[in-house]
């Protein structure tokens, strides 16, 4: 049968896909702490190892030897295991990916699909930890959490249908197929939907939200609630929620590369097109992200939630009757099936 | 009218997190102002106040001091003590002990001002760490002998 | 998990900030009711940094209380060192030299513009902003350098003396300032770009946590607080003291109340220090730095002495009773803060959580000068 | 081995698990006393339906879709179902300040 | 101390141990906490002149959960203490305190005679690794006290010593 | 190894998704603390998901994974945060007692007899099949022979929006 | 200006113009303690604001008072005595058992407009001191009554809670009065 290979493939990528998170997770922090340096004029990590490149190992060492506490007032079993919640769905989004045109681990039909599906299960991370931690500051965090994400799920997905009529597939490999070339990128294709770019930016602020970061990161606002959901974890679990969230920086980038940035295709004829094209357009939109971070203060829940309502809604609905309506005038070349 | 005023704040809203993004991008690409302190470190200005120390005559090398006891009273926090005593058939009286409690100090200068002879002086120790508390409780004579002795040693 | 539950009778729960807590800027606890994100009622509890500074001016001379004003608000060491000379001074009769007088309005200024430096960023950092916080540090950093030059100290400067100040200046310090003014006015745009203007810091701080001019005086609140509030009241202007009528300077006052309005009145605050600072060094006059006739040992006459001087944060009061010995009486400290908090209670009352926080970052504490 | 092998391509063993859920579902359903309990119960007989469909339009059916899509639906009715439960729930308890069934009785009246 | 005789089980597991002291040496993060003057000093030295970070202890952590380190900067007064106590006994282990600040290490120029309202050094609550002295001290005396821990957790010094 | 062909080894995860789906069913079902009770609900479904996988349909098992544990799960704990019911009280109360006590058999006998019933009946032999059902087909099907029954389902939706909202707003006063 | 000083005297026990550039006020207001409150809400009225309120702890003061005046009337007497020629008489000691010691509580009050400062004080006993609180004309004055009650002791009626301010919760005692030791 077909699914032999299929099978010690998977696994095989799992385990690549796993070292990736974690790899990514720590060398990751270790970016953004030298990007945050940079931003403010000060150097950031240095002297452990060159550049201080040892750094995220040394990080790891010490979380990982760090005594794990069960504070008395827990309860057990949600608190241990809301890290994994966070953790495996995030690296499960992982498998669906297409770092280059075959270097995927399992390409599905559905993958986008698959790639929400997953990321809603986060959410679920986070109000059980939240909720198992017995902790106030963590209790109103995992509160904001869930009325954060539920809210930008919905412009996210609007968007993301927008861009499944366009190219009239659920598959994340005919999606970049179909932008061979910058011209073709669909953030940059008027003629697919006449907001391409608007679409874009709002996708690229759904990710920010529906991952907590800056300036949505209502949920471990420091200033208001410690340090949110996970404020009673040590170690190891925080360090899994540090790797959870991460993992999901990059989902979100990677998502908003594919869909919009042409995935691993080459911008430049002279360049061919690979995983290192995707690489490179990721951790650019990651740098995005961070450079985000460190210059914007926080949102305030309302300000996020109205944000959320009164203007990415309405401008990505607006986007869904504009591009249905080119779709009907004008049937796309490459897309639409 | 409730249209432009939406739209107004979209688009204003929207520049002003741009023309923020230009700000963050214009210092990340600046030189950083990080002075790498175990590498490099500052001269301290010749004000600074550190904790005092003893000033030794310049000809005999013994301690300026004349065990008034100005700079003990004048402490607010009572963290200078000093002895002396008046050897035989000596006119002046000799130092034999000065202890400072520098883990008390507050480093305001007082009794330095108060030192008309100008036998106590700041040094010019600013970057103190360890891990023993009592390290900080000075004894200056000794660290004034062992001054000299090794500019004895430099020279 | 029990002590989550929502008591009975009310769907609210109660909610410590701090003692040690991000937000608090230093040991302030505050006791929230909450109902939801929603605040029902605020009580600041205040002492975690009590460090009796009122007790031991009655076990010290006067010239020893000196390095307590400095550790009062550490921000603006330098406002607290002249409240108290002056108050000494007034007590005791001293005269101080015009030169010493000047040195005293630059180093102040200085002092006032690191303290609102240090506030901005501290404010941002409330709201979720980090960077704004390195960048005021940077330019922060300027002005203690030179202080430092000046009083040997980079935080808790103890520098002034009865009659006059510890040390005279140098050109180097005159012509260093000079340039730091050129580089904060360089500067500033940036942070009004970066911060001010910014759509998020607009929406978080405009009609936030208003406070009204009466409830101001009924507070008794002074400084930027007030003068946001649209009390145009500022003690160098009002009770003019040292040589302030001297220079021309504006007291910036907005009327809307809002959090946004006292962030505008310190940021401008930052500027008319700034002019003041130039045209003292303009007219920095020759002379001595210490009144020659200060007495050793002070002994002002018995009777009681109040005085009052504009901090960064309001006004600082001192109020002396002298028995005639060398040590005061009485020594009241009056700080500005203590005032200003105390109005928190009723101003955050059905305030968002996050709103609370940007209200009480913009009302500009400093714990150890509350609790004294 | 064969057994496992042959395991997933049975029919039986998808309507004995569904059978398994619904049992669960309803001896969970009488067990609980709150009415979040019961809730979670009546999603897991709502699931073993979801099963038997699925498991029709695969075996059975010559248009899977329409298992699948009535898969889909039970799936629309649950959240609503999850939705309005919950704030009948919240209203509930903000009324009575429980969650326990035979403590809203008074519901009844 | 090489050349004494150890015992072989201790031999086998010095590497491991190293290891471990590189890592939680190079990874000390600390509580945000501040308690008064000398707190500023301590934003001081994260900042952009100092830069704290450069040694990878620039990680502010609001939790104490989180925290490797904890430094007490500034005077605790006896009402504080209590609190101060609790956040030390959150902290897992290991950890390490560093008192900054006179205030911290003897109750600085506050423990007159006579006082009332503080508690005379840290080292009455739970033991400190590190003191540093001054009132309040100066930033580059924050990283030597950090650098200092380091030396103490991996029983060597990387950095150069500056002499003042 | 046998068990390492690729049939064997689908086997296995078909065992080990039918054991977790019906542990996570059990948890929900008699856990004491609600909470628990919610996570054993996000195991079962995960395990339902991926049984769905088994039958065909990633579609529908993604679905199941976004709909039910992302959404209805997370509804859930809101739920029991909002109204924090604790542990549930040991089932003691005399009012309790007999439903409890009977729920068991009752529950064994529903799914002994479906189980029978499923063993017994004689299936008709599947047809041939008229389309592979994948998501194009749902989604064609969905707007033509079901269109009604969606359109149902959104007003059911819109109501029950409203409907929550209501409620809630009520509870609020 | 000119009204409110007359108001205040209409509730004065004594009010006096204090030099400005001297003591850093310009009115110097005594009042009884149950007329505390009638004076804050004249200035209330005024447009004045609370800027602080502290204690002074006279201990002794009353003794010493009287130990001075005797002394000044002995001298009077010595000088008399010797103008006359006379054997001066022994000085006699002092009485100062009976005497009551009292405390000291200090108001003061400005104008944002215009610079005007009154000082309104109070003198109650030392053993018992108590007097009513000001909070419900002036909200802030009720941090200030329970900072001077945590100093001194001194028990304002009507303030809502006056447990530990800023001592601890625990605390029992009174660090500023005179007779304190730790």
């Amino acid at each position: 049968m077909n699914a032999s290979t299929e099978v010690y493939r998977l696994i095989a990528f799992l385990v690549g896909l796993i070292a990736f998170a974690a790899l990514n997770a720590a060398y990751l922090v270790w970016l953004e702490r030298k990007v945050c340096g940079h931003i403010q004029r000060r150097i950031g990590p240095k002297e452990v190892g060159p550049y201080g490149l040892l750094q995220p190992i040394a990080d790891g060492i010490k979380l990982m030897t760090k005594q794990v506490m069960l504070p008395p007032q827990v309860d057990p079993v949600l608190f241990r295991i809301a890290p994994a919640l966070v953790l495996i769905p995030a690296v499960m989004s992982f498998v669906v990916i297409p770092f280059s045109e075959n270097l995927v681990a399992r390409e599905i039909n559905v993958g986008l699909l698959m790639v929400f599906a997953f990321a809603s299960v986060n959410v679920l991370g986070l109000l059980v930890g939240g909720w198992g931690s017995a902790n106030k500051y963590a209790v109103i965090s995992a509160a904001r959490c869930v009325s954060q994400n539920v809210a930008y799920e919905i412009p996210m997905l609007i968007t993301v249908i927008t861009m499944v009529m366009i190219t009239g597939t659920m598959n994340l490999n005919e999606i970049v197929m179909q932008q061979p070339d910058i011209t073709r990128w669909y953030v940059f294709r008027f003629t697919a939907s006449p907001l391409a770019p608007v679409a874009f930016i709002i996708f690229f602020i759904c990710s920010l939200a529906e991952t907590n970061r800056a300036p949505f990161d209502l949920g471990e606002a420091e200033s208001e609630l410690i340090a949110g959901f996970h404020t009673e974890y040590s170690g190891m679990g925080f360090g899994l929620f540090f790797m959870g969230e991460y993992a999901n920086i990059v989902i979100g980038t990677s998502l908003a590369t594919i869909l919009f940035l042409g995935g691993w295709q080459s911008p430049v004829p002279f360049i061919p097109g690979g995983w290192w094209w995707f690489l490179a357009k990721v951790y650019f939109l990651i740098f995005c992200v961070m450079w985000i971070r460190w210059t914007y203060p926080r949102t305030t829940l309302w300000g996020l939630l109205n944000l959320s309502w009164k203007i990415l809604i309405p401008i990505s609905l607006l986007n869904l009757l504009l591009t249905g309506g080119m779709l009907k005038l004008m049937p796309l070349a490459g897309g639409a099936g | 009218m409730i249209m432009g005023a939406y739209f107004k704040d979209l688009f204003g809203g929207f520049w002003s997190l741009i023309v923020g993004l230009a700000i963050t991008i214009k210092y990340f690409f600046q030189p950083v102002v990080t002075l790498q302190y175990p590498h490099e470190s500052l001269k301290m200005t010749p004000r600074f106040r550190g904790h005092i120390d003893l000033v030794a005559d310049p000809g005999t090398g013994e301690p300026l001091c004349i065990v008034c006891g100005m700079c003990q009273r004048s402490c607010p926090s009572g963290c200078i003590s000093l002895k002396g005593e008046k050897p035989e058939g000596a006119k002046k009286k000799v130092l034999t002990a000065y202890t400072l409690d520098f883990t008390r100090c507050s480093l305001c200068g007082l009794c330095v001002e108060s030192c008309n002879f100008g036998a106590i002086d700041f040094s010019k120790e600013y970057n103190l760490a360890g891990p023993s508390r009592e390290a900080y409780v000075f004894d200056l004579l000794k660290r004034l002998k062992d001054r000299r002795s090794n500019a004895d040693a430099d020279a | 998990m029990s002590e989550l539950a929502l008591s009975p009778n009310q769907e609210t729960f109660v909610l410590n900030l701090g003692p040690q807590h991000p937000a608090t800027h230093g040991v302030l606890r505050v006791k929230l009711v909450m109902d939801g994100e929603y605040i029902v009622s605020a009580e600041p509890v205040l002492g975690y940094i009590h460090r009796m500074h009122e007790k031991m001016g009655e076990n010290r001379t006067w010239a020893q209380f000196m390095p307590n004003t400095g550790r009062l608000d550490y921000l603006g060491a330098l406002s607290y060192n002249h409240g108290y000379v002056k108050a000494v001074e007034r007590a005791a009769g001293i005269e101080v030299p015009e030169r010493a007088e000047y040195i005293r309005v630059i180093t102040v200024e200085l002092n006032r513009i690191a303290s609102h430096l240090l506030w901005f960023g501290a404010f941002v950092l409330d709201l979720g902003g980090f960077t704004p916080l390195l960048y005021a540090f940077d330019d922060r950093e300027m002005i203690l350098d030179l202080l430092e030059s000046v009083t040997g100290a980079r935080l808790t400067f103890c520098y002034f003396r009865f009659g006059g100040v510890y040390n005279d200046i140098d050109d180097d310090f005159v012509t260093g300032t000079r340039e730091f003014i050129k580089r904060l006015r360089k500067r500033l745009p940036d942070y009004h770009n970066l911060v001010t203007k910014n759509i998020i810091m607009i929406k978080r701080l405009k009609d936030v946590g208003v406070i009204s001019a009466e409830m101001c005086r009924k507070y008794g609140a002074t400084g930027p607080v007030a003068r946001g509030s649209g009390i145009d009241y500022d003690v160098r202007r009002s009770e003019p003291y040292s040589v302030y009528p001297e220079f021309d300077f504006d007291i910036p006052v907005y009327h809307e109340g809002d959090s946004m309005a006292r962030y505008m009145v310190r940021m401008d605050e930052i500027e008319q220090s700034m002019r003041i600072v130039e045209q003292a060094l303009d007219r920095l006059p020759d002379g001595p730095v210490k009144a020659e006739k200060v007495p050793k040992i002070i002994k002002p006459a018995p009777g009681d002495y109040y005085s009052v001087v504009e901090a960064a944060r309001g006004t600082f009061g001192v109020r002396l009773v002298s028995d005639g010995t060398n040590t005061p009486y009485r020594l009241k400290l009056r700080s500005p803060t203590f005032s200003n908090l105390s109005l928190f209670g009723e101003a955050a009352r059905g305030m968002l959580l996050a709103d609370a926080l940007a209200l009480m970052g913009s009302l500009d504490l400093v714990i150890p000068e509350i609790d004294r | 081995m064969e057994l496992i092998a042959g395991l997933a391509d049975r029919m039986e063993v998808y309507l004995a698990l569904a059978a398994m859920l619904f049992g669960i579902g309803i001896y969970g359903v009488l067990l609980r006393r709150t009415l979040i309990g019961m809730m979670i119960a009546g999603e897991l007989i709502l699931a073993a339906a979801a099963l038997n469909f699925m498991t029709f339009s695969r075996f059975l059916s010559p248009d899977p879709s329409t298992g699948r899509i009535f898969t889909l639906f039970i799936m629309g009715i649950a959240a609503a179902e999850a939705a309005i439960g919950m704030s009948i729930i919240i209203a509930v308890y903000r009324n009575y300040k429980s969650v326990e069934t035979d403590r809203v009785a008074d519901l009844k009246g | 101390m090489g050349k004494e005789s150890v015992p072989e089980a201790i031999v086998r597991f010095a590497p491991l141990d190293k290891l471990l002291g590189l890592g939680r040496a190079n990874s000390l993060w600390p509580m945000t906490f501040g308690l008064a003057c000398c707190a500023i000093e301590m934003m001081a030295t994260g900042a952009a002149r100092f830069d704290l970070a450069r040694f990878g202890a620039e990680v502010f952590r609001p939790s104490p959960r989180q925290c490797d380190v904890m430094i007490v900067a500034g005077t605790i007064s006896k009402k504080m203490a209590p609190a101060v106590q609790t956040l030390y006994d959150q902290m897992p282990e290991p950890k390490w305190v560093i008192a900054m600040g006179n205030c911290a290490i003897s109750g600085g120029p506050f423990s007159f005679k006579g006082q009332y309202g503080i508690v005379e050094g840290a080292d009455k609550l739970f033991p400190v690794d590190i003191y540093i002295p001054g009132c309040p001290p100066r930033p580059e005396a924050l990283i030597e006290g950090i650098l200092e821990l380091e030396e103490k957790i991996t029983g060597k010094r990387r950095w150069p010593r500056v002499e003042a | 190894m046998p068990m390492l062909t690729p049939d064997g080894l689908a086997g296995l995860i078909f065992i080990f998704l039918a054991v977790v789906t019906l542990a996570g069913a059990f948890i929900a079902a008699t856990a004491l603390r609600l909470p628990r009770a919610v996570a054993g609900l996000a195991l079962g479904f995960c395990g339902l998901a991926g049984i769905f996988y088994f039958l065909n349909s990633p579609f529908v098992a993604l679905m199941e994974l976004l709909i039910y544990v992302g959404a209805v799960c997370v509804a859930i704990v809101f739920a029991i945060m909002l109204a924090d019911p604790g542990v549930e009280k040991a089932r003691t109360a005399r009012s309790t007692a007999i439903p409890a006590a009977l729920s068991l058999p009752v529950g064994a006998l529903f799914a002994w007899g479906l189980i029978i019933l499923a063993r017994n009946t004689m299936w008709p032999a599947p047809a041939a099949k008229l389309n592979p059902g994948d998501t194009v087909d749902i989604g064609h099907s969905l707007l033509t022979t079901y269109s009604m029954v969606f359109e149902l389902i959104s007003i059911v939706l819109l109501m029950a929006i409203i409907g929550a909202l209501v409620l809630a707003r009520k509870g609020r006063d | 200006m000119e009204e409110l000083v007359a108001r205040l005297e209409e509730i004065a026990a004594s009010v006096s113009r204090a030099d400005y550039d001297a003591k850093g006020y310009h009115l110097d207001v005594t009042v009884a303690p149950d007329d505390v409150e009638k004076a804050a809400l004249v200035l209330d009225e005024a447009g004045y604001t609370l800027e602080a309120i502290t204690g002074v702890d006279w201990l002794g003061e009353a003794a010493r008072k009287a130990e001075a005046e005797a002394k000044a009337a002995y001298a009077a007497a010595k000088k008399a005595a010797e103008e006359a020629g006379e054997e001066p008489p022994e000085m006699e000691p002092v009485d100062t058992s009976g005497l009551k010691d009292e405390m000291e509580i200090v108001y003061d009050y400005t104008s944002y407009s215009h610079l005007f400062r009154v000082m309104v004080r109070c003198r109650v006993d030392r053993d018992n001191p108590e007097l009513p609180s000001i909070h419900q004309v002036f909200p802030g004055a009720d941090w200030h009554e329970k900072e001077t009650h945590d100093f001194f002791g001194i028990v304002f009626t009507g303030n809502p809670d006056l447990s530990p301010f800023l001592l601890p919760e625990d605390a029992d005692y009174h660090p500023l009065r005179k007779d304190f030791s730790a």
